[in-house]
Order: structure tokens, then C-alpha cells, then sequence
């Protein structure tokens, strides 16, 4: 049997993988899969330049610039993030200034991470609020927790952050200003991503591998709080939200649908980080075919 | 004995500062020391970070241990002879600068995700390190001793092994010394990829909760494996460098 | 072992700021004899002796010797290892030469109670008197046998006596071995003493002033009678003429 | 001159390694050689990485410059003196292994998000390499020296002065040395926070992006500024340590 | 300055492998005195010399100098800076005492040139010969005007003609700064040629053998007399007595 890489990180969104392993899904399957955990998208992108791993979860924004038109991988299936309450990011800001509403923002220092879903998230949340380009700031900070670090010491005014930190931020004191999860449409999603490379040479494994993710989504979705333990460990959810986090309803695999894709391909195009790619270049549509509603 | 005196008022010394810090700054980004210390012993009774602690140990060591036996013979050379110091330094000082973590890709690609390249990173940057170190040091030998060797008839060998090998090594346990430090503190970067285990995962992943008393309890944990290695090195020192104490 | 020094020059020193050295020097030093090198201060003796020892190479003139000899060499500054001990140090020389353990233990315990240095094989040369590591470094090229002997100043920081000793065992060792050696020295009395032919070099750059036949040299009554203090007066004189003249 | 020719050669080795690699491996993580140069040349002609290269340059130095300030002197005392080295070593020990840059969030709660904190954290990291090296280059000084010193009726601080420093330079140099390649290659880091300018914040950026050739471009760029300095040492060093090279 | 000596004891090593090297010496040098000390090479001569500069502590006994003077000391292996040139070394104590640069280069070129070591004041010490370094230790010593001045074997490594041409500069320094002066040898010739008294100490662990008056020492003429030989055998007998009996 052909084996199966795949890069994760640790968020919720790749829950289902690890209850298709812990629940043998893949074996039903007779696919092998083998699941490696990153701490960031850093390492992640760098395994599968290297060819390490075949597939990986990860987000559009960095799906499209990791592949520039290069035809190297393509976004084989949504994760979370079809509606907008499956959104994750929020803008916030410090406990220790005084702004209180969207308005506030104009001129301030707003702390993201260029070129990163975190960043296109920032400028969709306030664009929809009618701010343009030039009536805020953004400042650069790669790291998370840094990022985080700064809001809650007032080295910024404010940031936008993912869950679970924006949690954590507002347990510290730190004010929601924006959550995509309140947008009228869903900004963030995750994707499940191979290289195109596999897509070829293991097409059989990948869809089997999709078969055993379904049956997996299925069994969460049955009884999510079976999972609880698992999903607090691989989600890293803080140990004061544990018992409270809301387990997500997770979608069947399905293609990523162009309603989705054309806004952040037109952002990026925009900010000039990547030249147009087509909707069918980017995005596969072959293996959601061949899945069975068995449910 | 003394010694042991000094290093447990050094701990106070620490601890006491870290404390006044932590009440000072009064931030979640510095928990109170008593909070680390609590969090650390109780990882080390129920066992979770043994394991931790003795991988990140395996690894550091073995780095450590894969640049040495590779950097000390090539450094040695580049030192004692002049005609191969002019022809590899320039290599040195290209390849030194770059941030070698970012070679990651490179290196994945050559030896995959597994140990190896974790072990291999972290040889990689002590490499250049204990290269440059025991290269000025062979450097510093005095002419007279190469004089002496070569009136007793030594081969290119027998010079290594006899004059420059013990001359240089105060410099290559120098250079020992900035390898631990180096490639602990560089844990925390090869441990972010395939693995869950490692003090440096610890403290990435903490990191990324925020969970800054687990953090601390990393660094912590960090600290007190380096101090081991350090107290070993002197060991060692005292016993190889005899000589340097006598006089 | 004949050594022949023929026209040799040598200088110090960047092409800006030369010091000559060495000024055409040539003599011819006999096998199995004795050669006392004595010279002012600062002359020269020291980078000669380098020469023997082809430590370094002359700027001009050449130094031959015959064959392959075994050289043994001491240095002025007695070159010991800080990081051996003292019987590491005298045995070196045969364990570079892959003698076996016990061999070398063997010679090594014997020099080291030849020298005076009983109890002291596991000191490490930062451990001894000036003297003792002198006598170390004697022992050290003694070790191996040497054919050739090329010693600079060897017994210079010994008190009289010792140094009697020594130069009687030195004698007793190249009569047997038929070693040639060159010994360069500051005491005329040693010169005098031990050396075939002395060779008196002059102020630096070292030009040579004479060459003295010293047949009685080696003989252990010489240093009692009247003739050795002449020829050390003669020499003496020599050096100091070449100095104010 | 042959330094020069000895340079140039070693460049174009490198460069030749590199396109073969480049050419077996045939991977993205990868680019060849001419790629990354030309992108090199291009944006040095367009004016876009002077800037970044002379911002990084200036960070880097001013950190290694900060940390000799405080190290060298804590390091000749520490070293020169056994009872301040049995008191300080300790903490040394402890202090070094822990990786410094997971105390940045401390650095910005204590100077905020401007080039100090990035300046501060290189002189942190440097900080140990150049304390560990000073002081063992300070306790190997022969032990007659001191002696020679005290006959001449010294005070303390002119044995540091005539003495401990001379003859601990030539290990300041090497500590030097290693302070040069460490301080460009944790740019990546330090630049990683709130700037926008720095060969750290290219590498990070494409990185990011997965844009392998600006990476490279950046790498390079680190090599070459590496290098510089470098270079520029080894004219120190012949300067200062003549006293080395005539014997 | 008097200089007293009482029942110093000294021991090297550990506890568990001592070495006694001074054993109870007793001896006073009298102010504006040469002493010169002779004994066996390594017997204890250095170390004496070590405790006498204060560079040691006894084990028992105590070394009372009376007053704080100015002491200028010469160890046996120079102790020169190789960092430093011949000049910069010559000058360090007046450096050290922040004598203005012009006075202290005045100063340390009149020594030069009293050593003959003209023209090498740029030079360091690694580009002299034995004899040179040994010279620029002595400048180095004077230069400061001791009131004391210790010397280990300041001299060895110098040819005959030199040395006496530096005994000579030496003693009438001495007299003209009316210096007190102890003076480590090994050539009976020197002790008895400079020392107004002179100690000779035995084996290891040193004990005094002798403590000899040497009245005429100092005087120019002395070295020819036959009394001068006659000392110089009687002290060589003293030695020898103690080695072998
Ligand atoms: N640091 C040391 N550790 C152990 N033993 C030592 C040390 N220094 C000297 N000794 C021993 O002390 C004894 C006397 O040494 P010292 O240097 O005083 O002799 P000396 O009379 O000056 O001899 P020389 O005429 O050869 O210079 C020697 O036996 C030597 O081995
Ligand atoms: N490495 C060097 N660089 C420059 N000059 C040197 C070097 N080595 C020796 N010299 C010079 O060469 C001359 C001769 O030195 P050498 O050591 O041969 O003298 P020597 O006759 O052995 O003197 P001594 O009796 O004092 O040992 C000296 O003037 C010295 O300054
Ligand atoms: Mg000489
Ligand atoms: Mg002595």
C-alpha cells in the first residue's frame, strides 16, 4: 500500500485526521497514512518544499503563495471555515488602551503578520467595516505569541489573533473589536492541500485517505464529545476553555468552491504576491467524487 | 565543599531576582518563580517530562557530539598550517554568517524528517562554532614547540596527536562550552518539526498557548540540563588540562 | 657524520628592515668529534645551530651532511611539552618512533637517574627548577641515540657542579656512540673543555673570527692544567679583540 | 596578492557545489545559483536591499558591540581572578543554555518594540559566547606573568591593562569571530518584529511565502555582509597581535 | 634596608605528596649588601627568591622587611611580555608608576644603550636572542631605581665578556644607589666576585650549609688575585662536602 504523509498542525482543524487514526479509519481504508505535527507553518511549508510530507492542512492564502502559479500543489478539499461562525480570527485590542469601537482603529498601529491569512483577514474585517487601505497602520510581527505579548503589554495597540489566543487575550483583558466569525461571509477557512506530484502518483491512496477522513468527520459529528480528550490535546486548547470550547460541527471534504477562492486570489493579486491563477489550476475537484454519503 | 556552596547561592542569588522581577513587572509574560518550580517538579514526579528532558539531552548531545568529531581534526589542520588556514578560511567566513536553520528545507530534503536531521541542525550551527574556535587556537601555538617536535623526527601525525591535539585543547573545551549553550538553546527550532517530544517542543508549544508557566518550566528545564553538561565539562577539564593547574 | 657548512648567509627580518645574521660562515665540523660554537651575545650562535638542525633554511650557502643521521637537538629555551609529564617528555622522542612501552621505560627510568631527576617522572616541567628542566630536555635528546648532537647553551642554568657532572657524562656518551656534536656555549671553560674544534664567532652579523684546534679537549685531567687556562685566556682574548677592534 | 586569489577561488567552489546540488536535488528549497544572483544584483541595482543590508549590518554590530562592553571586562575579571570565577561561573552555567530568544516577549515589556529591543536581544545572545570565551582565555595566562606584574608593583587594574587583556586578545578576537556569525544569523529572528527592513525580515517574509529565491538572496546577502566584517577583523587582528605573527 | 629571614620552612604539592624545598632557613642581609646565594640546581634557590619578593607565603617562619621599598625583581625564565616591545618592557615599571612618557623614553634609552641592545628597542622579545631578553629583564629591573633587587640567575645566558662587562655596571649601579641586592647564581666565580656575603645552601629540601663573609667582594681587582681562586675553591669544596657526605 502506498503510504500517505501528512503535515499538521496543531489546531482544531485537523482533528478528523487524528480520529481516523485513533479509530482506524485509515486501516479500514487500507490506506497508510502517517500524520506529523508542526508548531507553525514555517517548518510545514518547508517539509513539503523538501517533499517530506505529501499533503498538509493549511490555509488558502498560504496554499496559493506557496504554489505562485507553479502548478506544485493544489487545494484538494475545504476543512473548517464554510460559514463565517467557524471563523477563528479576531481583532482585539490592548486591555491598557482606550479604544473601545471600529472607529477607534483609524491611525492606530494594528499588529499582523504580512502576507499571511492573519493580515488578509485584518484588511476584509475592516474594509467591511468601510475603512480604506490608509486608514490604519499595519505593523509587522511574524510570531504569535509575540504578537500576543505585545497587545497585552501595550507595545501595541491592537492585533489581530487567532483562537485560542484571542481567548486567552480576552481573559487577560484585552477587547474584541472584530471577529470574522460576525462577518456576513466566511473569510478564514482551512484546506487540506497535496502536491501535485502525489495527486498523480497515489491518486487511489488519496482517495481512500478522503474516505477515512469522511467516516471520521462522521463519527465526530455523532458523538463529538467522545472526542473531547482528543480534540482538547491535538486543538491545544487552554486548560481554563477546556471544558467549555464548543466542539465544531465539521463539514464532509468538498471542493474549495470559487465563491471562496476569488476573493483572496484577488487580494493577493492586488498586493502583487502572486500573478492571477485559475480557479481549475489551483483548486482539484477529483477526489470529492468519488465520496460516498453513507451517513 | 565550596564549590557546591557557590552554586546553590548563585540558585538563590537567581531565583530571589527572577521573584523581584516577576513582582515588579507583574506580567503573565514572567511568572513567579515558585509557580515554574512548583509546575517543574510536578512534570518530573508524574514523569512527563523525564522523557523530554533525556530526549532533548540525546539530541543536543549527539549534535554536539556529530559537529566535534567532523570541526576539531579540520580545525586543527586549518590552524596548525598556514598554507591550509589562507586556503579554507575564506570558507569559513561565507559560510559561517547564514542563519543555518534556514538551510531547514535543504536539510529535510538530504535527510528527512526523522532524528537525523534534527541532530544534524544542530551539529550544523555548532559546527562553524567549535571550527572557528579550535582554529585560532592552533593557530596560537608557539613555533618553538613545532621546532621541538620536528628535531625529534615526528610525522604530520604524530605532530597532531602530540602537539597540537593537547595544545589546543583548553580552546576546544572552550569551544565545548559554547556548543552547550548553543545547541540547548537552539532546541527549541528543531524541535517545531515531527515531534512532539523535546524540551524545545515544550516551550514552543507553550509558547504558542500562551501558557507562559509551562514555558518558563521549559527554560527551566533547559537551564538545569545545561548547568549538568557544564559540570561534566569541568570535570573533564580538570582532569585533561592537569597540567595547566599544577603550575 | 661529516657536516659541511659552505658560504652560509642568513638574515632577519622584512625586506624594509634586514638584519644580517649570518655573514658567509663556512667550516667543516669532523665525525665524531666535538664542535664548540662561542660568540658574543645576540651574534648568531643560536640561528646557526637552527640551521644545523634544518629548523630553518639559510639565505644563501649550503649545509650538508652526509646520509640520514639521527639528529638529537636541544633548543636554548629547552622546548619541553608543558602537557607531558617529565618521563613523557624524555621518552617522546622513542615513542614517536613506535618503541614499545616497556623499552622506553626502561630508558627513560635510566636517564632520569643518570640526571639527577629520581622521583620527579611524574612532575610536569612546570613543576621544576630551572635546572631540572634543563636537564630534561638533555635527557629527552639523549633518548634517542642520537648520531648528530646539536645542543644551544645545555647546561646554562646548572650550578658548577652539576654541570661538571654533566659534561663528563656527555663525554663518556659521544665517546661510546661516536657522536658528532655541536654544543653552543657562553663558557669558555666548557668550550674549552669539551670542544674539538671551537669556532669563535664574532659580533653580529657573525663573521668567523678562528678556528681553534683543541686536541686535548675531551681529556678528563685537561681542566686542571695549566695549558686549558692558557687556551681559555687565548680565546678570551680573541673575543675581546674582535670586540674592540 | 594570493589572500585575494585564495577568496576567489573558495567563491567559486561554493557557487560550483551549489549548482551542482542545485542540479541533483531539482527542488524548490533550492534555486540555483545564477537565479538567486541575478535577483541579488537586480535588487541591489534597484536600490531595494541597500537599505536592508546597511540596517542589518548596523543591528548586528551594534549588539556585538553592546556585548563586548559588558562581557570582555566581566570576562578578564571572571577568568584573571579564581574567586570571582568560582562565584560568577555558576551563573553563567545556569544562564547560558536557555534559549534567550524565547525571552523576547521580556525584552519588549522592558524596552518596547523599538530597535533596542532587537539591538538588546543579539547583545544577549552574543552576551555568553563572549564571556565564556574571555574567561577561559583569561584563566589560561600563565601564572610567571602575574608574578612579573606584581614585582613591578602593579595595581589591579593595570594587571588587567598590561596583562590580561593582551593576553587574552587574541581569544577576544576568536570570541569575536563567533559573535559575528551568531549575530547575523539570529537577524532572522530579531528582525522577525515590528520592522519591515533587515535581511532577517527578507528571509522570514519569503520564507513565508515560500519564495525560495528571495530567501536565497537574503542568505547570500548575510554571506556576504558576514564576510565583510570578517575581513575587516582580520585586519584588526594583524594589527593587534603583531607581536604573534613576527615570532 | 635589612632584610631578615627567620626559620622559613616551604613545601610543594598536596597533602597526600609533599615536597620540602625550604627547611628552616635562618639568615639577615645587611642594608646597602650584596648576598649572593649558591646551591645545587634545584634545590630551592628560586623559591627563596620567590618568598623574598613576596610572591609566596612561607609555610612557617617569617621574611621582615623593614620599610616599604622599592623592590626590583628578575625571575629565572625573564617574565618579559611577549606583546610588548623591548621598550615598552624596560619601561613598565615606570609606566606602572605614570612617569611621564618623555622622562621614562630618556630613561629607557640610556638602559638600551648600557645593554647593547641599541637599535632593537622596537623589537619584541620573541625576535631577541636568550642573551638579549635575559639583558632586557636587567634594564627592566634598574629601570625603576629599587631600593631591593632580586635576582634569579640574571645572567646565565650571557657570554663571559658580557657577563663581566654587566657584573661590572652592575656593582657600580649598586654602590650609587647604595641598593640592597640579592643575587641567585650558579657560577661560584659570580658569587664570590659580587657577594659581600654569601649563603650556600644544600640538596633539597635546602638547608644552610655555610653563610660565608666575602669582604673583598665588589672590588675591581679581585677577580685576578689568587685570594679570588682560593674562595672559589673553598666554596666548591663546601659543595661538594655536602653532596657526598
Ligand atoms: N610549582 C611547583 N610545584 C611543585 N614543585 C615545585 C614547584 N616549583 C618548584 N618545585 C620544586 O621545588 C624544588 C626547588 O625548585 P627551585 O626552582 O626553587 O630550585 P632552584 O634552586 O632554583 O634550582 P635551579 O638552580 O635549577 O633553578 C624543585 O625540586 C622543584 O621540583
Ligand atoms: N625571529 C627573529 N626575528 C628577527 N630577528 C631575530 C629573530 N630571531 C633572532 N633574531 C636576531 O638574530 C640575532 C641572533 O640571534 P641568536 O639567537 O642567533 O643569537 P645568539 O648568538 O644565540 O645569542 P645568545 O647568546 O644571546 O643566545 C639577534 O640579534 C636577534 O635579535
Ligand atoms: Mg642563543
Ligand atoms: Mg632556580
Amino acid at each position: 500500500t502506498q503510504q500517505l504523509r501528512i503535515g499538521l498542525l496543531l489546531i482544531e482543524d485537523s482533528i478528523p485526521f487524528w480520529v481516523a487514526e485513533q479509530e482506524e479509519y485509515y486501516q479500514a481504508h487500507n490506506v497508510d497514512v502517517q500524520l506529523i505535527p508542526f508548531l507553525s507553518a514555517l517548518e510545514r511549508d518547508s517539509a513539503l518544499a523538501a517533499g517530506a510530507i505529501d499533503g498538509a492542512i493549511s490555509d488558502p492564502i498560504g496554499a496559493i503563495l506557496f504554489d505562485q502559479g507553479t502548478g506544485r500543489l493544489k487545494i484538494t478539499s475545504l476543512g473548517l471555515g464554510k460559514t463565517p461562525a467557524e471563523g477563528v480570527f479576531a481583532i482585539l485590542a490592548s486591555p491598557k488602551s482606550d479604544i473601545t469601537t471600529v472607529e477607534q482603529l483609524k491611525g492606530v498601529e494594528i499588529a499582523v503578520s504580512n502576507s499571511t491569512i492573519i493580515e488578509y483577514v485584518t484588511d476584509k474585517l475592516l474594509q467591511s467595516q468601510g475603512f480604506s487601505p490608509d486608514n490604519y497602520n499595519k505593523i509587522e510581527v511574524k510570531k504569535m505569541p509575540i504578537r500576543m505579548q505585545m497587545l497585552l503589554s501595550n507595545s501595541v495597540s491592537a492585533a489581530t489573533l487567532p483562537e485560542p489566543l484571542a481567548s486567552i487575550a480576552v481573559a487577560k483583558g484585552a477587547k474584541i473589536l472584530l471577529k470574522d466569525s460576525n462577518a456576513e461571509q466566511s473569510l478564514s477557512q482551512t484546506v487540506i492541500i497535496f502536491r501535485s506530484e502525489v495527486l498523480d502518483k497515489k491518486k487511489i491512496a488519496v482517495q481512500k485517505f478522503f474516505r477515512a477522513y469522511g467516516d471520521a468527520v462522521n463519527s465526530i459529528n455523532t458523538s463529538p464529545e467522545k472526542f473531547r480528550a482528543l480534540f482538547l490535546e491535538k486543538g491545544r486548547i487552554p486548560a481554563f476553555m477546556a471544558d467549555s470550547y464548543p466542539i465544531p460541527v465539521y463539514p464532509q471534504p468538498e471542493p474549495f468552491s470559487v465563491e471562496l477562492y476569488q476573493p483572496v486570489i484577488q487580494w493577493l493579486v492586488t498586493k502583487g504576491l502572486v500573478n492571477e491563477i485559475a480557479y481549475a489550476k489551483m483548486v482539484s475537484q477529483d477526489f470529492m467524487s468519488v465520496q460516498s454519503h453513507d451517513d | 565543599m565550596g564549590r557546591k556552596r557557590d552554586i546553590f547561592i548563585a540558585a538563590i542569588i537567581l531565583v530571589l531576582t527572577w521573584e523581584v522581577v516577576a513582582l515588579l513587572l507583574d506580567s503573565m509574560a514572567l511568572p513567579q518563580p515558585w509557580e515554574v518550580i512548583a509546575d517543574f517538579l510536578l512534570k518530573i514526579a508524574d514523569g512527563r517530562l523525564v522523557d523530554d528532558f533525556f530526549i532533548s539531552a540525546l539530541r543536543a548531545v549527539l549534535g554536539i557530539f556529530l559537529a566535534f568529531v567532523v570541526a576539531v581534526p579540520l580545525g586543527l589542520v586549518v590552524g596548525a598550517a598556514p598554507s591550509w588556514r589562507k586556503r579554507i578560511s575564506p570558507f569559513i567566513y561565507l559560510l559561517y554568517p547564514i542563519p543555518h536553520v534556514v538551510l531547514l528545507p535543504l536539510v529535510i530534503i538530504l535527510f528527512g524528517i526523522g532524528e537525523f536531521s534534527k541532530i544534524f541542525l544542530i551539529a550544523l550551527i555548532v559546527f562553524f562554532q567549535v571550527l572557528v574556535t579550535t582554529r585560532d587556537g592552533a593557530k596560537n601555538i608557539h613555533q618553538n614547540y613545532f621546532y621541538s617536535m620536528q628535531t625529534l623526527g615526528a610525522t604530520p601525525f604524530q605532530v597532531y596527536r602530540h602537539l597540537v591535539l593537547p595544545a589546543t585543547l583548553p580552546k576546544i573545551l572552550t569551544a565545548m562550552r559554547i556548543s552547550i549553550g548553543t545547541a540547548i538553546a537552539i532546541l527549541f527550532f528543531v524541535e517545531s518539526f515531527a515531534t512532539a517530544k523535546g524540551l524545545g517542543y515544550i516551550i514552543m508549544d507553550s509558547w504558542g498557548q500562551s501558557d507562559y508557566i509551562s514555558l518558563y518550566t521549559g527554560i527551566f528545564s533547559m537551564a538545569i540540563l545545561g548547568f549538568i553538561l557544564y559540570m561534566l565539562l569541568d570535570r573533564i577539564e580538570q582532569w585533561v588540562c592537569r597540567w595547566q593547574i599544577v603550575r | 657524520m661529516m657536516i659541511d657548512i659552505d658560504s652560509v648567509s642568513l638574515s632577519y627580518g622584512t625586506q624594509r628592515e634586514r638584519k644580517e645574521v649570518l655573514n658567509n660562515i663556512s667550516f667543516a665540523i669532523k665525525p665524531h668529534s666535538i664542535c664548540a660554537i662561542i660568540g658574543p651575545s645576540g651574534c648568531g650562535k643560536s640561528s646557526l645551530l637552527f640551521l644545523l638542525a634544518g629548523l630553518r633554511q639559510p639565505d644563501s650557502g649550503k649545509i650538508v651532511v652526509k646520509g640520514n643521521p639521527r639528529r638529537g637537538t636541544i633548543l636554548q629555551n629547552y622546548g619541553l611539552f608543558p602537557w607531558k609529564t617529565v618521563a613523557q617528555n624524555i621518552g617522546l622522542g622513542l615513542t614517536l618512533q613506535h618503541m614499545n612501552k616497556r623499552q622506553i621505560a626502561e630508558k627513560v627510568t635510566a636517564l632520569i637517574a643518570e640526571m639527577g631527576l629520581t622521583g620527579f617522572d611524574k612532575h610536569f616541567p612546570s613543576q621544576l627548577s630551572g635546572g631540572m628542566q634543563q636537564r630534561v630536555a638533555l635527557a629527552r635528546s639523549l633518548a634517542i641515540d642520537p648520531e648528530i648532537l646539536l645542543m644551544d647553551e645545555p647546561l646554562s642554568s646548572l650550578d658548577a657542579l652539576t654541570r661538571e657532572r654533566l659534561q663528563n657524562l656527555f663525554l663518556q656518551v659521544q665517546k661510546n656512540k661516536q657522536i658528532t656534536a655541536v654544543i653552543v656555549t657562553h663558557s669558555i671553560e666548557e668550550a674549552v673543555f669539551l670542544g674539538n674544534t671551537i669556532v669563535v664567532l664574532s659580533e653580529r652579523p657573525a663573521k668567523i673570527v678562528q678556528i681553534v684546534d683543541n686536541p686535548q679537549a675531551g681529556d678528563l685531567s685537561y681542566r686542571g692544567q695549566e695549558h686549558f687556562y692558557s687556551r681559555c685566556n687565548m680565546l678570551r682574548n680573541l673575543l675581546r679583540e674582535d670586540k674592540n677592534g
